[in-house]
């Protein structure tokens, strides 16, 4: 929600750039205030840690467990939803809520992974190429930014992870692969425009290297759109993930993951709709809890701290 | 003026891009494992003729080499033979790039005129149950990925409630207009022929709509937080204060600056929206290039593939060009050239 | 609209009454504003008018004869490029071959009205039928003959292997006479002739195109893309090579048409995805099926009023191959007692009903051994079998990897429950799930071949030969056919020696023979015969395989014969709804 | 006392509030103005104290739908402005009464020309009279109002877009637009603050010359006591949302009553000795939740418990001198 008290409508960033360091951690407290005013972020944030936990836990929760695996029962296959079987049973009998709740695993492992492996080495060549904004770094980090970008995402990892052995180590890597530029560029803005800073000045001026500079002065400066851009890519990594697995390029059978088992429904509509319907709210589930919570983090970072 | 200098900067910027996109490309083709010629052949073909298909191919040279013979064609128009459809790929893209953009197209523009309807809907009605209404279905909007909606669309006028087609750009039987753009609609209405424009523009509907969900609502989520955060402007209040009516005041004096944050990020939406097509497509039937693309990427279809991607990256900075040109068009700080070009 | 007005506007002006035509002016501009303001309004009317779901049905006037058949695509109508199921169904109608396949695996004449096989049975020769029309008018002759034949054995896509491994050269003695020299005797020669489809020489030298084929240039691969240069019941109408074929009826075909009802077009539509098949159906605009429906769909589909599911024979074998070059499944009682132990039944009835047991050749192939038992789910047997092998007692350190080919989902469920049998012996068995080309691969090589393969085989032509030759020959170890690598030199004499025998006899008993000792080595683990089955309207459709089975006849055992469309019937005007009528 | 009949605007314990998480702030707790014809009243006290809010509420031009009135009246002519329909409004604003901003960038809207803003603006004034308003007059009208505003080459300014003008050109075209048709009424809101001083100056002059010419009253909003001073005829001084002491300029300079109008007088730097001027210890009150009774009672250091329960009233210290403070009781 916006924040109507009075008229000051200063420009978020700059708000930002001109916090000194600290503030954001010490500012927790009241950020979790920010965050919790708007109901929507908390349902996100419910939702979110429901997901999680039960994909933790999966092998308790699920009610089947072992059916997530390789498993055949024909005397019950196409059981509609019932009690037994909350979102009914698949082709091959395999409870579908089980499957899903295992499912989770794969789509919150994928959006670690690659976050974890895309976010450093973006972030650290859009500080350099900010950096040194303007020279020859500069120029070749973000002319290869440019070549990456230059295809929607989805589309260049459907190629990557189509070369490579179906699977989800290589979808992970495929979709990682196109993920770092959105950093790279990110930081790209926000550091060459702190970079004029005066306390970054001010530090050059009393003789501080580079490195200092580069990842005491500015990166600290930089966090909090980092986590702001963090927050909401967790949902859209889910989804390409999902869409990749949807093409089959994904986490492979008997393993369960949402996009697949969408598909592997589709084959079966109308009759077992359930076999569809399920993985796909589960999608949008997962989606929306993402969502939600990043909005409220988006709105806690960057008009919190007004 | 200064637009000018900036587009071509702009484009000379994309010919860059486009030749690095084409080395990445390349490399990840040729990455796959396997024997390209020996696919293209089947297992039972003879030694001999698989190795003359492997010259042809260049597929003996080193990398660079290939690269060279490869780029060379591409820039004579020639991106390979396409190992499925047994043609040149170049044949193929003409066959199908005309339906992805016509659905691009479609979907496109559905996606604007909403988004700025509800958006302006919402800001009017501010903190209202129509402003919360369509926040809320904004959120599902966006959570709701484009092939799920496809699937749901498929599952619900597919078989229960059948009253829009839901395969392919035309029902069988209906004769296609003669080729002239290759977008149906257009060229049926270009011959007068109705009742075909009416079939292909109905066989759009379902496709079009699951494609523009996702972009749609965020979109009026952005003209609405910048039309509420607009009307806090001073110049808003000095407008009306001066006596101009309501009405201009909404419509002309507010829309204008508001929309130009919405209109910059359709770039970046009309790019999600291409690469959903390459799910939405293949469910539902439709005959584009995504649907080409994906079925030469699980066919190993190396040239196809390549090509597939180069006209995608053509497309998506044409379009990225566009936008630029809207907002400078709507922004004069950027047209002019005193603000910083972006 | 516009420039009409204006034109009358200048004609007028000629005729100098400027005031009334300002009036008239006036009106038609006045019309044309309306016309474009109309024009939306009325989009938006009908869009709601069909969203009351009054879909405004057009009255069924002439009844076009049509067949509309769903099936797996790309489609490659070139003889010489095409062998797969949708393939082989629109090349063998729209070309003719020499001879062409019986029911029971023999052959008739086709295109030569006759032929002679000399003694040593290495030289043939035939006698065409004169004044045979392509489509094109031309007449064929020996030379097309010829010219098909080097063109498939020079390109060595498709079927060329048939020849290419068979034949050293062939010539044509006059216009109606053309003579084949083999290399070595070759048995199912006449039974291979089949897939020797003849192209009309003058059409596709007319059409070539820059290609690596010599004097040939690209043999006019190019062009037969997209088009046919045949003499057969069908030809090309309109190939759209991601989307359908159409093919219609070649009115004045040499052989006649006194089968009245045949379908005067027939359109092969590219796709198997279930929903759109099943949409197809539920709106009248299909009226056979592809073969590649989950059991599931075809039970739906079966449901529906007007629809029946024909299914038939054509001797696909669904084999587990197992490698015999590699542990635990380079011995003999190992595999034994893997074939002991799975449940036959229950994936027959489970996974594909109304498929039938089956040995190392299937019972619908001619040639195959009746007096061979297949094996059968016996666990007793299996324990002692797993006791004599040498890996009882540390069946763990010899883990059974057994592949499935990711675009044939129901492959899933057989693997999976292999893997459930298995366990009760106490055999662990790991699921891999693996796209076709990287099977194509993995094959390729001994050391890369899995334990397992799960894989449907068919016979090349209609005989035991065939298949014995593809899947158990050391010359095809290597291809996706052999995953045994079996490399066993007595069979291989055995295999030569049966197929170099013409007598039919003679040969069919070698045959036995031949499965006898293959069944006894067990290389592979043979699940079943699939039945090939298809959803198609029976209330308007007369297919003649449905029929045949009806009557406890046999099927022709040729793929995509079954399809041969000149032999279908189609009453539109008794079609049930749903049906919308096919307008070209 | 007022005649009732020369009085021209006349605001009766206004209150306004805006709406915020966790309650309202009552920015405005009561403010009485009164402008009379032809008078040129100042408006002074620190930044954020309400006068902006009190201008916007005459032209109801306050954000849409984030605040709200709970009581008060603002009688134009004597009629109450707050009950008027949108018709008697839209008049009103284009014919009656017209504000120039504080800041000239944030009044002019970046995206279209001079020339389209300032036409619009005549179109509709004129509009009200007239059905058919011709291209060709709104160029004439608004260059002319350009050259009252004493722009210079009126004609090719109008197709320029407000980021090409610098800061005074700005403040010029706003007040331009003020007086591009004849008002009763204007009301400054600390013009040319944004500008150097020279030009500030300028400004300053500009209106007073347009004031003179059209014979209308203004409201002169500043901070500045030196410009209210040499601009006002009387003067009122506000803080924190109420009006504390008014009185006519030359009285309230002799003898300020109120701790906080001292306090105002006592920062104003002194050119002849002093040094650094002793400004008012503490700062605006939160609005969320005011001090109990008078506002300014937290900073003064007269305040007695009676400042705290119950707020004090006007008190008249002299002709037209008003007061709101104990101090000025006897």
């Amino acid at each position: 929600m916006r924040n109507l008290s009075g008229g000051q409508s200063n420009s978020p960033i700059a708000v930002n750039l001109a916090r000194p360091k600290s503030l954001f951690w010490t500012n927790l407290g009241r950020n979790w205030y920010k965050f919790s005013r708007n109901p929507l972020s908390i349902i996100g944030l419910v939702i979110v840690l429901v997901i999680i936990i039960s994909a933790i836990f999966a092998p308790w929760i699920a009610p089947y467990p072992e059916q997530a695996g390789p498993f055949v029962d024909f005397e019950n296959a196409g059981q509609p939803p019932s009690l037994q079987h909350l979102c009914g049973t698949d082709n091959m009998g395999r409870d579908i809520f089980s499957r899903i709740v295992f499912a989770f695993r794969g789509a919150l492992i994928m959006a670690i992974v690659v976050l974890a492996l895309a976010v450093p080495p973006g972030v650290l060549l859009g500080l350099i190429a900010g950096y040194f904004q303007g020279g020859w770094i500069d120029t070749v980090i973000m002319r290869i930014t440019d070549i990456f970008l230059a295809v929607p995402p989805l589309i260049l990892a459907l190629a990557v992870a189509s070369v490579l052995e179906p699977n989800l180590m290589n979808a992970m890597i495929a979709v990682t692969l196109m993920w770092w530029p959105w950093y790279t560029r990110l930081l790209y803005g926000t550091a060459s425009s702190i970079k004029n800073e005066y306390f970054v000045i001010a530090a050059e001026l009393t003789g501080a290297g580079k490195f200092h500079i580069i990842f005491r002065e500015i990166l600290p400066n930089c966090l909090s759109p980092i986590f702001t851009k963090i927050a909401l890519d967790v949902g859209w990594v889910i989804l390409i993930g999902a869409s990749l697995s949807f093409v089959g390029l994904g986490q492979q059978p008997p393993t369960p993951a949402l996009g697949q088992m969408v598909s592997d429904g589709a084959r079966y509509m109308p009759i077992f709709w359930w076999m569809t319907i399920f993985p796909a709210l589960a999608i949008v589930l997962i989606l929306l809890g993402f969502n939600l919570m990043g909005d409220g983090i988006r709105d806690m970072l960057e008009r919190g701290m007004g | 003026m200064k637009l000018g200098s900036f587009l071509l900067r702009r484009f000379l910027l994309s010919i860059f891009v486009i030749i690095g996109l084409s080395i990445v490309i390349f490399i990840i083709a040729r990455v796959v494992p396997g024997d390209p010629a020996r696919m293209a052949l089947g297992p039972r073909a003879p030694e001999d003729v698989v190795q003359t298909l492997r010259q042809e191919m260049h597929l003996d040279k080193p990398l660079p080499e290939q690269y060279f013979y490869w780029i060379k064609g591409v820039f004579r128009g020639d991106f390979g033979h396409s190992l499925v459809s047994k043609r040149p790929v170049l044949e193929d893209i003409k066959e199908y790039f005309p339906a992805t953009m016509e659905l691009a197209i479609f979907a496109g523009i559905l996606m604007a005129i909403f988004a700025i309807l509800l958006g302006v809907l919402a800001a009017q009605h501010k903190d209202t149950w129509v402003d919360g209404l369509i926040r809320v279905s904004s959120y599902f909007g966006v959570a709701i990925p484009a092939f799920v909606a496809a699937i749901i669309f498929m599952l619900l006028f597919g078989y229960y409630w059948p009253i829009l087609p839901v395969l392919g750009r035309l029902s069988p039987g209906m004769t296609p207009p003669r080729t002239i753009t290759g977008l149906l609609t257009l060229d049926s209405l270009i011959e007068g022929n109705f009742p075909a424009f009416w079939d292909a523009f109905k066989h759009m509907i379902l496709p079009a709509v699951a494609l523009s969900l996702g972009g749609l609502f965020q979109e009026a989520r952005i003209t609405r937080s910048s039309m509420v955060d607009n009307m806090h402007k001073d110049f808003l209040a000095a407008e009306r204060g001066y006596g101009i009516p309501e009405k201009i005041v909404m419509f002309k004096y507010l829309l204008k600056p508001s929309l130009i944050s919405t209109v910059s990020i359709m770039g970046l939406d009309f790019a999600s929206l291409l690469s959903n097509a390459f799910l939405v497509e293949l469910i539902f039937n439709w005959p584009g290039i995504s649907r080409y693309g994906i079925s030469a990427m699980l066919h190993k279809d190396l040239d196809a593939i390549s090509a597939v991607i180069i006209v995608f990256g053509v497309v998506f900075l044409v379009v990225n060009v566009i936008v630029d040109v809207i907002v400078a068009l709507l922004d004069p700080r950027i047209r002019l050239g005193t603000a910083r070009d972006m | 609209m516009l420039d009409v007005t204006i034109r009358e506007e200048s004609k007028e002006l000629i005729s100098k009454e400027s005031n009334n035509l300002r009036r008239k002016v006036m009106k038609t501009s006045k019309f044309v504003r309306f016309l474009r303001n109309g024009l939306f309004l009325v989009l938006v009317a009908s869009l709601v008018l069909n969203l009351a779901g009054c879909t405004r049905k057009t009255p069924i006037t002439a009844e076009v004869k049509v067949i509309r058949h769903t099936d797996s695509w790309p489609c490659y109508i070139d003889p010489a490029v095409g062998s797969d199921y949708a393939s082989s169904i629109a090349i063998s109608n729209m070309y003719d071959s020499l001879v062409f396949p019986n029911p029971d695996g023999g052959v008739k004449p086709l295109l030569a009205k006759s032929w002679t096989i000399s003694e040593d049975g290495l030289t043939y020769t035939f006698e065409l039928v004169p004044g045979v029309k392509f489509h094109n008018g031309d007449e064929l002759t020996a030379d097309d003959v010829v010219f098909s034949l080097q063109r498939i054995m020079t390109i060595g896509e498709g079927y060329g292997y048939l020849f290419t491994t068979s034949i050293k050269e062939a010539k044509a003695l006059d216009t109606y006479h053309v003579q084949f020299t083999l290399k070595q005797s070759f048995g199912p020669f006449l039974g291979a002739l089949v897939r020797l489809y003849i192209l009309d020489k003058n059409q596709v030298t007319a059409n070539i195109q820059a290609g690596s084929y010599g004097e040939f240039k690209d043999y006019g691969k190019g062009w037969l893309v997209t088009n046919d240069a045949g003499s057969g019941p069908y030809k090309v109408k309109e190939m759209k090579t991601a989307e359908y074929l159409l093919m219609d009826k070649f009115d004045d075909y040499w052989a006649g048409w006194e089968n009245k009802d045949a379908p005067q077009y027939v359109k092969e539509i590219g796709t198997t995805e279930a929903v759109t098949v099943r949409t197809l159906i539920s709106r009248g605009e299909l009226e056979i099926t592809d073969q590649w429906q989950t059991s599931e769909n075809l039970a739906a589909l079966d449901e529906l009023p007007n629809t029946e599911v024909a299914s038939f024979f054509e001797g696909s074998v669904l084999n587990i191959m197992l490698n015999t070059k590699k542990p635990p499944t380079d011995d003999i009682h190992f595999r034994k007692a893997l074939a002991y132990c799975i449940d036959y039944q229950q994936i027959m009835d489970k996974i594909f009903p109304g498929s039938r047991p089956s040995g190392s050749i299937a019972s619908s192939t001619p040639g195959y051994n009746p007096d061979l038992k297949p094996y059968s789910l016996d666990l007793t047997k299996a324990e002692a079998e797993l006791k004599q092998s040498p890996y009882y007692g540390k069946l763990d350190k010899y883990p059974f990897e057994l592949c499935w080919v990711s675009e044939v989902p129901d492959e899933e469920k057989i693997a999976l429950m292999v893997q459930a049998n298995a366990a009760k012996l106490g055999i662990k068995v790991n699921v891999v799930k693996v796209p076709w080309l990287s099977v194509v691969d993995n094959l390729a090589k001994v050391e890369t071949t899995p334990n397992g393969s799960v894989i449907f085989v068919s016979p090349h032509y209609a005989e035991a030969g065939s298949m014995l030759e593809s899947r158990y020959h050391s010359r095809s170890c290597g291809t996706w056919e052999q995953g045994e690598w079996l490399q066993n030199p007595e069979i291989d004499k055995m295999i030569e020696a049966a197929i170099a025998t013409i007598d039919q006899k003679e040969r069919f008993q070698k045959y036995y023979t031949v499965q006898e000792k293959i069944t006894e080595l067990c290389p592979t683990l043979w699940i079943l015969e699939q039945a090939v089955k298809q959803a198609y309207r029976s209330d308007y459709v007369v297919f003649p395989a449905a029929e045949a089975i009806k009557e406890g006849k046999q099927v022709n055992p040729v793929m995509g014969y079954n399809f041969y469309y000149r032999d279908f019937k189609v009453f539109p005007e008794k079609a049930q709804q749903p049906y919308t009528p096919f307008t070209p | 006392m007022e005649t009732k009949e020369n009085i021209l605007l006349n605001i009766k314990n206004l209150h306004v509030w805006y709406r915020v998480y966790g309650g309202y702030l009552k920015v405005l707790n009561g403010v009485n103005l009164i402008v009379r014809e032809g008078e040129r009243v100042g408006l002074v006290g620190e930044a954020g104290c309400g006068k902006t809010t009190t201008m916007k509420s005459i032209l109801q031009i306050l954000p849409p739908g984030d605040f709200l009135i709970p009581k008060g009246e603002i009688y134009y002519k004597g009629k109450d402005i707050l009950k008027m329909n949108f018709s008697e409004i839209q008049r009103l604003r284009s014919k009656e009464i017209a504000m120039i901003f504080q800041d000239p960038t944030a009044a002019l809207n970046p995206v279209f020309t001079i020339g389209t803003q300032i036409g619009d603006v005549i179109k509709y004034s004129i509009a009200l009279e007239e059905k058919k308003v011709y291209k060709e007059k709104l160029k004439i009208l608004s260059a002319r109002a350009l050259k009252e505003a004493y722009l210079p080459d009126p004609e090719r300014m109008l197709v320029n877009y407000p980021f090409q003008l610098s800061g005074g050109m700005r403040q010029r075209t706003c007040i331009a637009m003020a007086i591009s048709s004849s008002r009763n009424l204007l009301i400054a809101d600390e013009p040319g603050t944004s500008l150097d001083v020279t030009i500030q100056d300028q400004i300053l002059h500009l209106l007073k010359e347009i004031v003179e010419k059209m014979g209308a009253s203004i409201i002169l909003i500043t901070h500045s006591l030196g410009v209210a001073r040499e601009m006002t005829d009387r003067i009122y001084v506000m803080y924190a949302g109420t009006i504390v002491e008014t009185a006519l300029t030359k009285d309230l300079f002799k003898n300020p009553v109120h701790p906080y109008t001292k306090g105002l007088l006592a920062s104003v730097p002194k050119l002849s000795g002093g040094g650094i001027a002793r400004g008012i210890p503490g700062r605006i009150p939160d609005y969320l939740n005011p001090p109990q009774g008078c506002r300014f009672q937290p900073r003064c250091e007269h305040s007695t418990s009676s400042c705290v329960e119950n707020p004090p009233q006007f008190f008249e210290v002299e002709e037209g001198h008003l007061v709101a403070c104990y101090l000025a009781q006897r």
